[in-house]
């Protein structure tokens, strides 16, 4: 024979080892951007009563929305129920850390921001959260992305993001796209 | 003649007439969420045919498919009868009555919730026994395979289980693995909520146990068309595998790999932590090296092929192939999907690069490559080579079944490029119809019109297919006298010995119970520890 | 083969273990121990999180305003059981006496701003109930009648009506109300952000399970309810969703969706 | 080959020795330039994604 066992083998080892090698530079730029970047899967197993959501605590009508604390941290609120989010559209500064809140009453919804790495899904029985940074100004679109019902298709909401020279939050902190 | 001859047409059969009927949906839904105007237009139509689409799809087509290539070939590569006929049929008929009560449930209306569930969303008790009916006819399989394997090695100690069974008992016991997160799913807590004996459901845990079967069953609709490429592309191309080891080693990867990894569909969710779903990232990372190992012997194989039908130079072997065999030609066009639907798949996996994708047209994309792409072009591919010792009548027109499967891929490539596209756009998923006047959205409309092409393209190649294969069955058809035998692939050095760990798989067994506690371990433990709140049912099936 | 199969499995032991452990280190401390910088956390802290145990105080809402919920009722076991409970013939006696001289249980309401409460869900019927009791919904008779009841009572006469056949049950008539107006019920208007009437108010819908049946209902009520939402006179839907909906409709919508959902004469 | 052959349903022409050393003289040069590419632009493709379009679309987690 003109090539034993162990040639092919060795081949078969060598492309492997090239394989490893492939597969070895993704994992380290998955890494790198995990740690460097701050890009990971957005985790916070935060639980809340979905039966309950809309009674008490920080899921009530009048909480939702972007709120801005005295030291200037900004948190959006935002409840992903048939066949609506509540509220529609929400405002957000641009450049700026922002936190998104997000909660389901019924069933399981999910949510994207067109042109950013913003996804989660909205699984009853948890808070869902995702910090980011809005790098461009615009009105970018957020549907919900998972099957929630008959409605799903006409659930989506709008996220504008403005110049923080123009996002002013009145006295309370509130923000909301309609006083901007 | 195969003594399992009407057992494999009933089961293949079947498979293919629900695949074609599945074909029609899809291209009507590709109609529908485009800007032209579709007949039927309505979420509950749309959300129906998904249903129909994905169950027929995924559990339909794949889970008859297998078993009948499985029956198909424990008899052919062990050159022995099945352990029990009347087991076979039984399995058969638990499946088909399944089918049956799945398929009207889900015609029916009451069951619009997609072929993945999404509890609370709950439907007809009788779509979910349906499914279950089907995964028991199918378990009856898998027991029939690890015997007939068993007893095989029994009269032949010592000696190496021929690849191609090796690998169909390799798919046997990673479903059994993997049938077991979705069967827990459904009888302890999806079914007795759509029965309404209870009110609630634990969402959290009801998409961990869906995700344990979620990634490894994917596998388990690859693995016939890899048993392909080992097996069957280098004998229909004339040449000789390159390595018998690797084949077993990659199949064994396969069974190892598969099934820890599926938190990677749930990098997005809020109830698991950042450190399982690292792990399991990792361990996902590692499932691309049995692929990439398969993709290295085969083109060997092939290169073997071609240079003996005297190709020379560094890539004049390629042109030398006998690319008119449908084999041939399948192998080389499922790699070419392969490569997109697995480059789309490499960035799926990648961590926080999910979320630049996650629930988008990229993922839809993705998944169609790689069952629509490789696994079904391959099915058709073992149809067209198994058919003629099906049926004893000669293939009449190859150009016929080559122009099918080239149909296939067109269409295949012309639907999903779009998609790639769209996803990074951020075009989401299961969609009834798309807003085209919004302007943010307005220019994914001539994408979504070439994706449609692509469909209709789709179905052409379906109904070609089904008319192929029927041709073999009418009386025109030449008879073959004798019926030639399957002969699979031989390697370029047949093993005499192999090591136990590569002739079975107590160990790997062994290896998966590890790696599951490790992955799924405390991702699992954590919804009894401490429970969190429950989702109320909503029933698709009944109001209230 | 003995030595063989022994170099297998020590082999495939240690591999294995080297990949699980380089994993669960990068998972559970490199990754959370660099990260958890961002948002403070202490290095126990960051670990217990990276393996799911949530050690960080619960952020508590920074603009806390006092909850008005739109309603106060809860879709829980409290809830499903007393309905469940809901007795028929107790209902059907409370209703002889208080009810049923505007809400006939074989006929049309005198007057047709009243609605039909016959084969209603008895979900709805013990949502508003509760929703008169509580003010967060008012009207002028029902406020008081509500109020003067106990949850028993309301259960049971959500069970009785709900028990009752249903006047013209499949009323679904789209010539009735023109094409555009079966296209909203059936599709919806993705333009306006308007979801198909029947993604909720369908038996099959899988919606929210308060949502009230309409087929068959009188064709001024719907208009009228639909009207008082869209103006915020009626704000008792949980999150606003009708109120949302209501207020991207045309008057126009709002008196045909009340043609469509009743039955021709 | 002939068409004939090239078309007929796949009975394997089981490889006589002679041709197969000759093949294996140079196999797996061809498969490794092949099938190396196709990784190689694997990686340069999630690269150019990781580069142009993941990293510039922001944090998040």
């Amino acid at each position: 024979m003109a090539m034993d066992e162990r040639t092919i083998l060795r081949n078969e080892l060598r492309w492997a080892a090239g394989v490893g090698a492939m597969v070895g530079v993704i994992f380290v730029a998955i890494l790198f951007s995990s740690l460097a970047l701050h890009r990971a899967p957005p985790s916070n197993i935060e639980t809340v009563d979905p039966q309950t959501l809309h009674l008490a605590g920080e899921f009530t009508e009048a909480n939702l929305g972007t709120h801005v604390t005295p030291d200037g941290q900004v948190t959006t609120r935002i409840v992903a129920a048939q066949f609506a989010f509540v509220p529609q559209c929400v405002v957000v500064p641009q450049g700026k850390p922002v936190t998104l809140r997000l909660s389901s009453p019924d069933v399981i919804h999910g949510i994207l921001i067109t042109g950013t790495n913003v996804n989660t899904m909205v699984v009853p029985g948890y808070v869902s959260q995702v910090r980011t940074v809005f790098a461009e100004t615009g009105d970018l679109l957020m549907p919900c992305h998972e099957f929630c019902g008959l409605g799903h298709s006409e659930m989506t909401a709008h996220v504008m993001v403005v110049p923080q020279s123009s996002f002013r939050p009145d006295a309370n902190g509130t923000a909301s796209c309609a006083s901007r | 003649m195969l003594a399992a001859r009407r057992l494999v047409l009933a089961h293949l059969w079947t498979a293919f007439v629900v695949f074609a009927a599945a074909a029609v949906l899809g291209a009507w839904q590709m109609w529908v969420r485009s800007p032209l105007a579709a007949p039927f237009s309505t979420p509950d139509n749309y959300y129906l045919s998904v249903t129909a689409h994905g169950a027929a799809m995924a559990y339909v087509l794949t889970t008859f498919f297998i078993m009948g290539f499985g029956y198909y070939v424990a008899e052919t590569a062990l050159e022995r009868t099945l352990p029990s006929m009347r087991w076979a049929w039984l399995g058969f008929a638990l499946a088909i009555f399944g089918t049956a009560m799945t398929v009207l449930t889900v015609l029916s209306g009451r069951a619009s919730v997609l072929y993945t569930f999404y509890p609370p969303l709950t439907a007809s008790p009788f779509f979910y026994v349906g499914l279950v009916l089907v995964v028991v006819g199918s378990w009856i399989w898998c027991v029939l395979m690890i015997l007939a394997m068993a007893q095989w090695k029994r009269a032949n100690p010592g000696r190496p289980v021929p690849l191609a069974m090796f690998a169909t008992v390799s798919n046997a016991v990673m479903w059994l693995w993997t049938t077991a997160g979705v069967a827990v799913e459904l009888l302890f807590i999806v079914i007795p909520a759509s029965l309404g004996l209870t009110e609630t459901v634990d969402v959290g845990l009801t998409r961990t146990l869906f995700s344990w079967t979620l990634h490894a069953i994917v596998y388990f609709w690859l693995i016939p068309a890899y048993i392909a490429f080992y097996t069957m592309a280098p004998q229909a191309a004339g040449g000789r595998l390159y390595s018998d080891s690797m084949g077993r080693l990659s199949f064994i990867l396969f069974l190892v790999y598969s099934l820890p990894v599926g938190l990677h569909h749930l990098f997005m969710d809020p109830e698991h932590s950042t450190g399982f779903k690292f792990v399991q990232m990792s361990l996902t990372v590692l499932v691309t090296v049995p692929t990439l190992l398969t993709v290295f012997t085969i083109t060997a194989s092939m290169e073997i092929a071609g240079r003996m039908r005297g190709g020379t130079g560094l890539f004049g072997w390629i042109g030398a192939l006998p690319w008119r065999r449908p084999m041939v030609l399948a192998t080389g066009l499922a790699f070419f999907m392969l490569w997109f639907g697995g480059g789309g798949g490499l960035v799926n996996m990648s961590y926080g690069m999910n979320a630049m994708v996650h629930n988008t047209s990229w993922v839809t994309a993705h998944f169609h490559l790689i069952f629509g792409g490789t696994v079904v072009m391959m099915y058709f591919a073992i149809a067209y080579e198994i058919w003629p010792r099906l049926t004893g009548r000669a293939t009449q027109a190859p150009q016929l079944q080559c122009a099918q499967l080239w149909l296939w891929a067109i269409g295949m490539m012309v639907m999903t490029v779009p998609w790639h596209w769209l996803g990074l756009e951020g075009q989401w998923r299961r969609v009834a119809h798309f807003d085209y006047a919004d302007p943010a959205i307005a220019s994914w409309g001539p994408w979504v019109d070439v994706s449609v092409a692509g469909g209709a393209i789709l179905l052409a190649s379906a109904l070609l297919f089904i008319w192929n294969l029927a041709r073999f069955h009418a009386d025109q058809a030449a008879k073959l006298t004798p019926v030639p035998p399957q002969r699979y692939a031989v390697a370029v050095h047949p093993p005499d010995h192999v090591p136990a760990a590569l002739n079975g798989f107590a160990l790997w067994n062994v290896v998966v119970l590890v790696l599951m506690a490790v992955a799924y371990g405390f991702p699992l433990a954590q919804f009894f520890i401490e429970a969190p709140p429950q989702a109320i049912v909503h029933h698709v099936d009944r109001a209230g | 083969m003995e030595a063989l199969d022994r170099a297998w499995r020590l082999w495939v032991g240690i591999i294995l273990a080297g990949m699980v452990v380089t994993a669960c280190v990068l998972g559970f401390v490199v990754v959370p121990l660099v990260q958890g910088g961002g948002p403070g956390f202490d290095a126990f802290t960051a670990i217990c999180r990276a393996i799911g145990i949530n050690l960080a105080p619960r952020e508590a809402p920074r603009a806390a305003a006092p909850a008005q919920p739109a309603s106060g009722v809860a879709w829980n076991s409290k809830t499903f059981g007393a309905l469940a409970h809901g007795d028929k013939a107790a209902g059907a006696k409370f209703a002889q006496d208080t009810c049923i001289a505007c809400h006939a249980p074989d006929g049309p309401p005198p007057d047709p701003s009243i609605p039909r409460l016959a084969g209603q869900s008895s979900f709805a019927i013990y949502k508003q109930l509760q929703d008169f009791k509580s003010s967060t919904r008012i009207n002028e008779i029902m406020s008081g009648l509500a109020k003067a009841m106990t949850d028993t009572q309301i259960a049971d006469v959500a069970a009785y009506y709900s028990s009752l056949a249903r006047l013209d049950l499949d009323a679904r008539h789209p010539a009735f109300a023109g094409p555009e107006i079966e296209a909203l019920v059936e599709r919806g208007d993705a333009t306006r952000g308007v979801p198909p009437c029947a993604s909720c108010h369908a038996a099959t819908s899988g919606g929210p399970i308060e949502t009230p049946t309409l087929t068959g209902q009188s064709p001024q009520y719907v208009a009228a309810a639909l009207k008082d939402f869209a103006e915020g006179q009626r704000r008792n839907d949980i999150y606003g969703r009708m109120r949302g909906i209501a207020a991207k409709l045309t008057p126009a919508e709002m008196t045909l969706l009340g043609d469509y959902y009743t039955t021709p004469h | 080959m002939t068409a004939v052959s090239d078309s007929a349903p796949s009975q394997g022409d089981q490889p006589d020795g002679p041709a197969l050393e000759r093949a294996l003289k140079t196999v797996p040069r061809g498969a490794m330039a092949l099938s190396g590419a196709a990784v190689l632009l694997l990686l340069a493709a999630w690269l150019a994604i990781y580069l142009f379009v993941f990293l510039p679309r922001g944090p998040v987690g």
